[in-house]
């Protein structure tokens, strides 16, 4: 398997409103709905390519979540972005009711995700939502690792049918997967073999898991990475089969572990093969300003807690 | 360029299990269900015969809320003239036989928990066998508590019941007909005088003005009551007018049990350019049945067996 | 140990209702706020002996938990209460950021919990605010038994500092804990002893156990049975010694086994103690209309399902 | 019958790590802000000696983004003369040497992220030593990127940076004043014009005239301006006095950058019974600075060094 190098830093949030660009030149019936932070989360490049097909709603995320709905129903595919904090808490019921409950073909795209955000502070930091969006029956929720796969992730859950969440960040975060590299909802891929331990990650937190992984080979433990973007559906046989091989899972993402990646991950692997496992995530705290590598290294989001996090989960194999 | 492939109706996806629930064979025949044929939808339509499908309308929430046992009586009975006049005077563009036709009008129930009258209406209008009414809220009906879209019943646009949702899913339909379809539907929808107090009604308002929805109705089913008590007693929605106004709409102010006053308000909404229209109904809760009349307390009660036969007597032609 | 009796039935909401008039009676800096549907979540009973302390928001649950959180924030304990559809997701962004990011010492009550609310269908039957309300940082989350534990609970709550949850339910379910039953924040309580499996509830799922372990006893099978009234902060300690000593848990919940309690314990035991687990509760639907216990028989939330998840753990029992 | 205990002020619950951001002391030194004294609240006060401060309100505003490197320049600089007159102009009851006092006035910024003024403000009040304003947005700051309680930073009465949540959480404390505690205080709040667009606005709105709230007055920061542009090609929110009037409030326009206007207003706002107050104040996001003045890309950048060096000079007595 080849190794994945770093090409470079970009945000996720650009693969996003580029998936969408791309999603608008083929197909007349995806519609984008702007939530006055368009240059923010990037529905901007949409907007400039189709004007007739963006709608303002300014600053109204649940107003705007209803409004998708209603296109959906007419057979539009609309896409609804903000930041995260908005696009799944301020909207929680509109999502629960008339998106899910009518299993309705909206998509929804939530940026500002984790703490890496830096100087807005806590409350632009979502550390909540992938526990909410997976909750909910009939969503489909996708967190990217990098810039392509967000590009990828857009265009794959605006071809697919049904509610879907995309994940993303605002901060230029290491870029390494190729267009080349392949992207399926509901399908896991493991990014570097190993049988030591498996490293299920999330978002940028794949990177911080395969250089971690490289710093375990020196010490010869191979860790097995592998890149959970869909975490619902969760793909329960490659991480089973991650967890029978390996023994002892770590999690990492940049979310609450309190009900996140961590938790889905649990809730597999007791209910099928109980092996030991540690979450590196942010433990049950809200975020802060300060810059983004500052408040990654001070809440723990980095290679380095990884590194610990599986020399605590090895010691704990039978 | 292409268009992404899209399933919407029907949904069947909400049944759990197999068993669908059976209407009382004794109170198809009482009420003489098998023998009923729809009413007809014309603007042609005399006001007496819109009148008296609002009072099949009405005995029909009766009698499913009776066979119910649970549910709102109160503002399903009290906007039966408005359901008539929309689905029986012409308002609205739908086809029973045909009811996904992509070419007709769009209704949204806004205040789900009226769904009673909903139900009794689009039986009235053929979409359904009538004995379906004797189902309501029973496990696995077509007729849920709430409108669920999961159902696949024709006619539910979507799902409804938490309140001040309904009519943001309207608008995005009249958003999709006006600016990217283009195709001259109409979408109506109801929404409840409580439900006003939800923010979300005045950021959906903002919106539809915004976009010149000029092919989006709202009404307002003004009762003056809501669960706890009268509106002023719970929180004060006056000036009710002064509000859809002051959020760009164009406002038709009418007695909601007027048959004419209800046709002409719709046909109004019909020429408004560039704004959409809220019609703002004057109606009693649970009208025009003697106990319970502009009474709150009906909000969310059935009538029991007696009560029943008492409402229906009153209902007799 | 005693064994629990059925001593009738009624819903938890009265309890919620008769804890909240304590409440008035001994702190005068108790508040209620009434969202027009008080005489079905009791706060009615707090309206009619308190009124001057008793103000209504008339149907909007987002602004209601905001006045709350003001209230808080100049020295009152509000309690706002709505059915937890609306208590915990109308209000998520409000929960996150003004109640819990303030630690805002702001009490929501969660009614019509569960598929047991019956004929109103979907909408109304809340399965996923444990996901919702355990992931917000400094929130805390109790979801009482049975009627007088939820008394027991709503005035613990309000006399502990900080925000909290409490869910409960609207359909008559078994009361079985006792006025001497003892009740505290952050506890777990064995109700039945048993070292062949443990079988961890909440809410009226707890009586459906305690039935459960009944009818296994039968068989030879002695099962753990703990009423884990308090969700977060969960009680580790009384769980894992569980974990330790009978190798097996059932969690049941009148919730979406996606991230609701049986997440909370399976996040607990991978990282100490990884045991088998089997999940009870609604596996990712939507309610629908019927009647509660058609309802609760068809989505498994019975000491039926109870019986067999613990058949299948304990099979699984190397 | 008792209280229960509370713990309101002030809570350290928000620092990641020990350690405290520093002011770069060659900043300090050149802003000579060892040898600043705060200005003095007093209805007394000229409008000359509250211009003044919110001159110097102004020049901190941009010394602190600049240095922050990150942060919202146009809604702070443009509410600036509001923010003075507030907190100089005798309007707002507060001791600054005992910030937590029990019987001071209430401020919340619900337009969190205007939070620069407020810092701005509360240093020149005396809050805090003005060179902690060099650590906005810094790691450990107690000046967050929006108001953040858990760092307990004096003035700051509550968390805001959702918009439309701060102005219910200001309701909720006049409702605490007016009806529960009876304590004559009163609750100032800011929304931005943009924020009008957020539903729970007009359910506080609503809520708030209904409890007749007279000791609750909210002042709308009229700047026409959010974030991807001017509020009309965003979402319309006009005719916004209509709005207000509609939902129960007294109104009163003004010109948001006449301190004369802005002390007649909250004069006007003190003695207006059984209503709350709101203020519209036209104001220009950026103001005064001559390449900034009424630019929405002005919303949330901060200046660089050569940016604010010339808005520095034009801000010099
Ligand atoms: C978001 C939400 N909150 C609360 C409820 C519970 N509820 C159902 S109907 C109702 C009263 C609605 O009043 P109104 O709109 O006037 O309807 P009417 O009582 O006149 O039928 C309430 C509070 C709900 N369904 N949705
Ligand atoms: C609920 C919510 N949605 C979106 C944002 C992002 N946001 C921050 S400021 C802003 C524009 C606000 O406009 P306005 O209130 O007019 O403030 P101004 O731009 O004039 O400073 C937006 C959309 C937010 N902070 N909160
Ligand atoms: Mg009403
Ligand atoms: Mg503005």
């Amino acid at each position: 398997m080849t190794k994945f190098e770093l090409l470079g830093k970009k945000a996720t949030r650009f693969g996003f409103g580029e998936g969408l660009v791309t999603l608008g030149e083929r197909y007349e019936n995806v519609i984008v709905l702007g939530g006055d932070i368009t240059g923010s989360v990037m529905t901007s490049y949409f907007q400039e390519k189709f004007p007739d097909r963006f709608f303002s709603t300014g600053i109204m995320e649940a107003t705007a979540t209803l409004v998708a709905t209603g296109l959906a129903l007419s057979g539009k595919v609309p896409f609804f972005a903000s930041y995260g904090a908005f696009a799944a808490c301020r909207n929680t019921d509109m999502l629960r009711i008339s998106v899910c409950y009518n299993d309705a073909n909206v998509k929804i795209g939530g940026g500002h995700a984790g703490i890496s955000v830096g100087p807005d502070g806590a409350t632009h930091q979502v550390l909540e939502e992938i526990a909410i969006t997976r909750t909910l029956p009939n969503m489909t929720l996708i967190v990217p690792c990098d810039f392509a796969e967000a590009k990828k992730a857009t265009i794959a859950m605006g071809e697919f049918i049904g509610p879907a969440y995309i994940r993303f960040g605002r901060t230029d975060t290491p870029m390494f997967t190729k267009d080349d590299t392949p992207f399926e909802i509901g399908k896991a891929r493991v990014f570097r073999e190993g049988n030591d331990v498996a490293i299920c990650a999330c978002g940028p937190m794949v990177w911080e898991a395969l250089v971690a992984a490289e710093k375990l080979a020196e010490e010869g433990i191979q860790a097995r990475v592998i890149n959970v973007s869909t975490i619902k559906p969760l793909d329960n046989e490659t991480i089973l089969a991650a967890a029978r091989e390996c023994g002892a899972v770590v999690s990492a993402e940049e979310h609450q572990i309190t009900a996140g990646l961590g938790g889905a991950i649990a809730e597999l692997l007791v209910k099928n093969n109980p092996v030991p496992m540690e979450f590196v995530g942010v433990n049950d705290k809200f975020g802060g300003s300060g810059d983004p590598d500052e408040l990654m290294a001070l809440f723990g989001l980095t290679s380095v807690t990884i590194i610990e996090s599986v020399k605590k989960v090895i010691a704990r194999k039978n | 360029m292409s268009e992404l492939p899209f399933h919407i109706y029907p949904l069947e996806t909400g049944f759990h299990g197999p068993k669908r629930p059976v209407a009382n064979p004794d109170l198809v025949a009482e009420y003489n269900y098998a023998n009923f044929s729809p009413f007809k939808n014309s603007s042609g339509n005399t006001d007496e015969y819109i009148a008296s499908a609002a009072k099949e309308i009405r005995r029909d929430i009766i009698r499913s809320l009776v066979e119910a046992k649970s549910g709102h009586s109160g503002g399903p009975l009290g906007i039966a003239d408005v359901m008539a006049v929309l689905y029986f005077g012409g308002v609205m563009n739908y086809d029973a036989t045909n009811p996904w036709l992509e070419s007709r009008d769009r209704f949204v129930l806004s205040a789900g928990h009226m769904a009673p009258v909903l139900y009794a209406t689009l039986a009235n209008a053929g979409f359904m066998k009538k004995e379906e009414l004797l189902t309501l809220r029973k496990l696995n009906s077509r007729l849920q508590g709430h409108p669920g879209r999961d159902m696949g019943l024709p006619g539910i646009e979507t799902s409804t019941g938490s309140l001040g949702q309904g009519m943001g899913i309207a608008a995005g339909m009249a958003l999709a007909d006006k600016h990217v379809s283009k195709n001259g539907r109409r979408v109506y929808c109801i929404t409840g005088d409580g439900e006003l107090q939800e923010g979300e009604i005045w950021e959906t308002a903002m919106f539809a003005s915004h976009w010149k929805l000029d092919n989006f109705c709202v009404l307002v089913d003004r009762n003056h009551c809501q669960i706890d008590g009268r509106n002023p007693d719970v929180m004060e929605v006056d000036p009710v007018e002064d509000k859809w106004k002051a959020f760009g709409f164009h406002t038709i102010h009418i007695n909601g049990h007027s048959i004419s006053e209800i046709r002409n308000a719709y046909k109004e909404a019909a020429t408004v350019k560039e704004k959409p229209t809220c019609i703002i109904a004057e109606t009693y809760m649970g009208h025009p049945i003697s106990f319970m009349n502009d009474d709150y307390r009906w909000h969310g009660k059935p009538p029991n067996k007696d009560q029943a036969v008492l409402a229906l007597a009153e209902l007799a032609n």
